[in-house]
């Protein structure tokens, strides 16, 4: 999934048409009190640390700005500052609204329903967590015909709306409902909502489109920013890599196995760090490749846990002797295999004549690994 | 008997000229699987190993009765692919492909219900029932007949289960992949009934993953109306939280779609917990040693 | 007996605060009618005629159980009105608007299909079964309880032999108006069935007009399937061609559509054909002569 | 509905990205000749009348230019020519291109099936209805999910084409979908449509807007001018009214009544000349306008034959009397009133105060209007 930053979620908001605060975004202080100082953004105004984590306003990466040289020093102290894992780049200044009420509003799958699920609460300005279950609504969307009026009277009527922000709603659902579609969203979120004057405001934007979609948007591929370096380079390459705190790479095939190994590799006191889902592929160059990127990991050991379907075992252990050829004899890492399934045979065979045993139950395997990168040997 | 497929199932693989298509019919045809045709767009008036191949899925239901799709063709072009082989009749289509972005699986889900096919995936391994027939890609090494039915929303983790099974000397009924994206097709509370109704299952082995609630949904299933025993098993208990889908998924899901939720749920309807993969076949075991039939 | 509507429908009336919706609810409440409840957005709690008045389909599905819907509501928000109406469970939905354009009623036919209610319309003035109910705008004054069904693609030439068979001292089981638009919600082929297996229906007058091809499909199904008298009559016949749409039509409908087809697929049909109007009551009289019962 | 000449559906194609030949409209010969000679129309050029009848070329509205010259005299001898009872008043030239086939190509509804259809044929450039039906392939397109993929492959396949033109096909049938939906269009036809080259060319446009959606598209509403001046009046004030060759004028209500009545008449030898359907008005000032309308068209005799239901006798009584008293005594003109239904005595208490009796059986009053017509009284 590519999470948006505010502003670029706010940038998606406006070509669909909701109704947005005044504002801009700038990557200096300097340039936040000149956006203040040519007019761009009326003042009061609002400085937002443009990051992905919640909680900004707690955190001290939301500050108010009455005059420029305010907004400079809010924008000063902001940027740069490392919030929740993640430096900020860029600050977003909005006009500060005088709201009525905060409302909370969003459109994802229920995966269950099988259906979109419009989820609305006039509790907002709070994480909706927190907010009671009863306080909360939704509404189902059938993609077949699609957001309706009755629908969206509805969710106008359990929020208490009515006259102009009712009609401010219906615009807004509509465009929120043709944005969730077109741009392949899994989320699109506004909290708060605030009814300002007559209309309805979107304070804050929350986009998260989906990965999948991206042959359909490929100006969103190139957003997420989220990923350590070998993630990125393991991004390029089409491998599903994740890196954590333990010392044990674990590379498997299919996510459903590599969490059934993780949960093994945990009974027996193993710490994993590093997760290479080889997926279903059945190339030995890749296989070469995912295992040049997890010696780069520097793991302590490595299990490689394989159910050969889709991916055959000989191809896995092929891929696997020509990469251990390529690491340097000082970077070398016990290594515990464990391959079954299709061609399973003769895989085992390959690794025999690289000196790899295969030992064939996922228990004793599992034990293995966790001995040799205690520092036993594997 | 068995669920879903038999010996009298006619398979048209959609996506047969790509290698994946190519190599999977024959290993279906292996398993004993009556594929009778292939369709590839512009490849119509080819053979591929004996089979012969289509323009369109509706040439070759006309040509062959084809009652059953597997559908390998990538992700941008699955959709039409599902929508074509709905038209044109299919009842059943297994949908290998992965990636499909979850607004078309939307489309091909209700399109696909409103006409009464029965989607399984995608992202699956598809379903076999040994000695009848597979649809998918599960290796056929792995099957053994029997009177275990094993429903998964994993894939390699199905094999290594299935595979578990048999060489525990027990074999299978019935196995089906559901797949592990956001919109499944079948889910575990649509297979079970299946499994509940075949006179050829004694018990059902329900192989999950933490995320989404469709687990807790089937616990709820089985302890309302499901009789027969189950061994489950969920992967991911010990996973890190990871990325979460923003605060609304957690909204959908409340309380729901941890590894403990879904395990106390599914003890709670009584079913057998594996606390590992290969606790499952000895689960299995005793309960077929206490009188559910091999 | 009767068909599709009977004293215990339950009738919600969708823009029921319009003057064509006051009038018309409390003529169907004087027809015997069930009228449970009104629907108009931002009206909702006040009371026409007794009648409960609500912002939402479902709010007065939920405090009334209607079950069947009589929809008065502009053209421009018909689409609308339709589907929330399915969407709350109402299983017939009687659409007396006219002029809703064809590409919306093509979604408000298919939606309502999916999901199991039955449209009558648009641009119908509706059903009714003398002694059971009304849900329309069909004068209460042409009808009289009797056993000759009545299925129509007009409105005011309905009222006229309705009423012409109840001059000639006979009376009506039902009576459809199914409404003359280019996309009807029930056809003379849908309806014909109901008809059909009415046992308080002995013969049916089924009063077409030129153009399309409905008739023809109802002669049709009438020479395959329909065991009971027929009287037909097609307006029309001296009709001026008129502005014809384009060729395509003219492809769709190739050597039916006119009045002289229509006749001569009714008669080829077994069915009486009428010339006028007037001449319906005396043909239905002699087969009700011949041994129909009254 | 509304008809669009070809170079106003020729705009709309456009919109939608439908591939057309140079062109543009000129209203008189000196324009023609200015388009060719600045190079908007490059040569050689057809020259057509827009007019919305069919059958142009062989009634001499279409020309060929292969000169500035030749293109001012074609526009000369087509403009102001009465073609089918249209005077035309635009040309359209276009640059004549080399085509290696003509095929037809057409999306309108098919009421039975309740479905678009996209009717298709290798046969194109002569009128569809000669065409043998074993040529013609109607595909039926579901609202639900609209024109897919596979369909369009069909239809390339139906047609013979591959390649070049298959994929100009493919984006083609997209745009006219959109179009068919998106402008609430009963026709959009294409004939011929030819392959030019690699890909396809639109070389005529039919479009028909549908009325009923005229709320959604203002800018059609405007367009019909093939009603006389009392039929635009009649429009104005929402009254349906047709005006054709005969002397009896019938006001009705409803067009299945309407149509009946015509059938009563003309069997007793009467020729109905304006046809006024009154609908479901229950206003009786819009029954006396209707009704001086019809005092308009000066007919030998009136049939008013109303059955009351939506609108009430009394109301057409009362506006009909109203009426009465408004027309010049010179230019009375017998009326035959049968009025049923609803209010029905009411009604008929009105007019006999007025002095009009109604005579309630439907043939002998229509007997008693044909008598009327024939220079009997009422």
């Amino acid at each position: 999934m590519v999470k948006l930053a505010e502003w670029r979620g706010k940038e998606v908001f406006r070509k669909y048409g909701v109704p947005l605060p005044k504002g801009a975004v700038a990557r200096s202080a300097a340039e936040a009190g000149a956006l203040v100082l040519d007019g761009t953004v009326p003042l009061p105004c609002v400085v937002k640390a443009q990051v992905l984590a919640g909680g900004r306003g707690k955190g001290g990466a939301v500050r108010f700005a009455a005059t420029a040289a305010e907004a400079r020093t809010a924008a000063e102290a902001i940027l740069g500052l490392e919030f929740k894992g993640e430096r900020v780049k860029e600050v977003l200044l909005e006009e500060k609204l005088s709201l009525s009420r905060e409302l909370y509003l969003s459109i994802t799958l229920d995966r269950s329903a099988r259906l979109p699920v419009l989820i609305t609460s006039g509790h907002g300005g709070v994480e909706i967590e927190s907010v009671d279950d009863a306080e909360i609504d939704r509404q189902h969307v059938d993609p077949f015909p699609g957001l309706t009026s009755f629908e969206k009277r509805r969710v106008a009527k359990v929020l208490g709306l009515t006259g102009g922000p009712a009609r401010s709603l219906d615009r807004l659902l509509e465009s929120l409902w043709r944005l969730f579609q077109a741009e392949d969203a899994e989320l699109v979120e506004i909290n708060p909502l605030a009814v300002v004057g007559d209309g309805l405001v979107a304070l804050d934007a929350k986009v998260i489109i989906e990965d999948d979609a991206n042959f359909r948007h490929p100006e969103y591929a190139a957003l997420r920013d989220d990923r350590t370096p070998l993630e990125e380079i393991a991004r390029e390459k089409d491998i599903a890599f994740v890196q954590l705190d333990g010392n044990i790479g674990v590379i498997a095939n299919g996510a459903g196995l590599t969490m059934a190994t993780l949960d093994v590799l945990k009974e027996f006191g193993g710490s994993p760090g590093v997760f290479l889902d080889l997926g279903g592929t059945d190339d030995p160059r890749k296989v070469t490749e995912a295992f040049l990127l997890m010696a780069r990991a520097k793991p302590k050991a490595v299990f490689l846990n394989i159910f050969g379907g889709v991916t055959r075992c000989d191809t896995v252990a092929k891929g696997l002797v020509d990469a251990m050829g390529q690491v340097p004899a000082n970077e070398r890492f016990p290594l515990v295999a464990r391959i079954r399934g299709n061609n399973e045979k003769e895989g085992i065979e390959i690794l025999r004549a690289a000196g790899v045993t295969s030992i064939p139950q996922l228990k004793e395997s599992a034990q293995a690994v966790v001995a040799a990168a205690a520092g036993g040997s594997a | 008997m068995s669920v879903l497929v038999t010996r009298e199932t006619r398979v048209v693989v959609q996506g047969i000229t790509g290698h994946q298509g190519t190599v999977h019919s024959r290993q279906m045809r292996d398993f004993g699987t009556n594929v009778v045709a292939g369709v590839t767009p512009g490849k119509g008036g080819t053979i591929i190993d004996e089979v012969p191949v289509f323009d369109s899925v509706r040439e070759a239901v006309d040509a062959t009765h084809a009652n059953a799709s597997c559908l390998f063709v990538p992700a941008p072009y699955a959709k039409d692919a599902l929508l074509e082989a709905v038209d044109a009749g299919i009842r059943l289509v297994v949908i290998v492909t992965e990636h499909i972005p979850f607004h078309d699986m939307l489309v091909m889900y209700h399109y696909a219900r409103s006409r009464g096919t029965r989607i399984i995936g995608p992202n699956c391994p598809g379903i076999a029932s040994p000695g009848a027939a597979k649809v998918g890609i599960i290796p056929n090494v792995v099957f053994r007949p029997g009177r275990v039915g094993v429903i998964s929303r994993s894939g390699t983790l199905t094999y290594e289960i299935v595979n578990g099974i048999k060489e525990h000397g027990l074999g299978q009924s019935t196995c089906i992949g559901l797949g592990g994206d956001p919109v499944v097709g079948t889910s575990f509370v649509d297979a079970l009934p299946l499994f509940q109704e075949d006179p050829d299952t004694d018990l059902v082995v329900l192989v999950g993953e933490i995320g989404g609630t469709a687990e807790e949904d089937a616990a709820d299933y089985v302890r309302r109306k499901f009789t027969k025993p189950v061994v489950a098993y969920i992967a991911g208990r010990s996973a890190p939280p990871g990325k979460r889908m923003g605060h609304a998924g957690a909204i959908i899901s409340r309380g729901k779609g941890t590894a403990e939720t879904k395990l106390a749920a599914l003890q709670g309807a009584g079913a057998q917990v594996a606390r590992f993969p290969y606790e499952i076949p000895d689960l299995v075991a005793e309960i077929v040693a206490r009188g559910a039939r091999r």
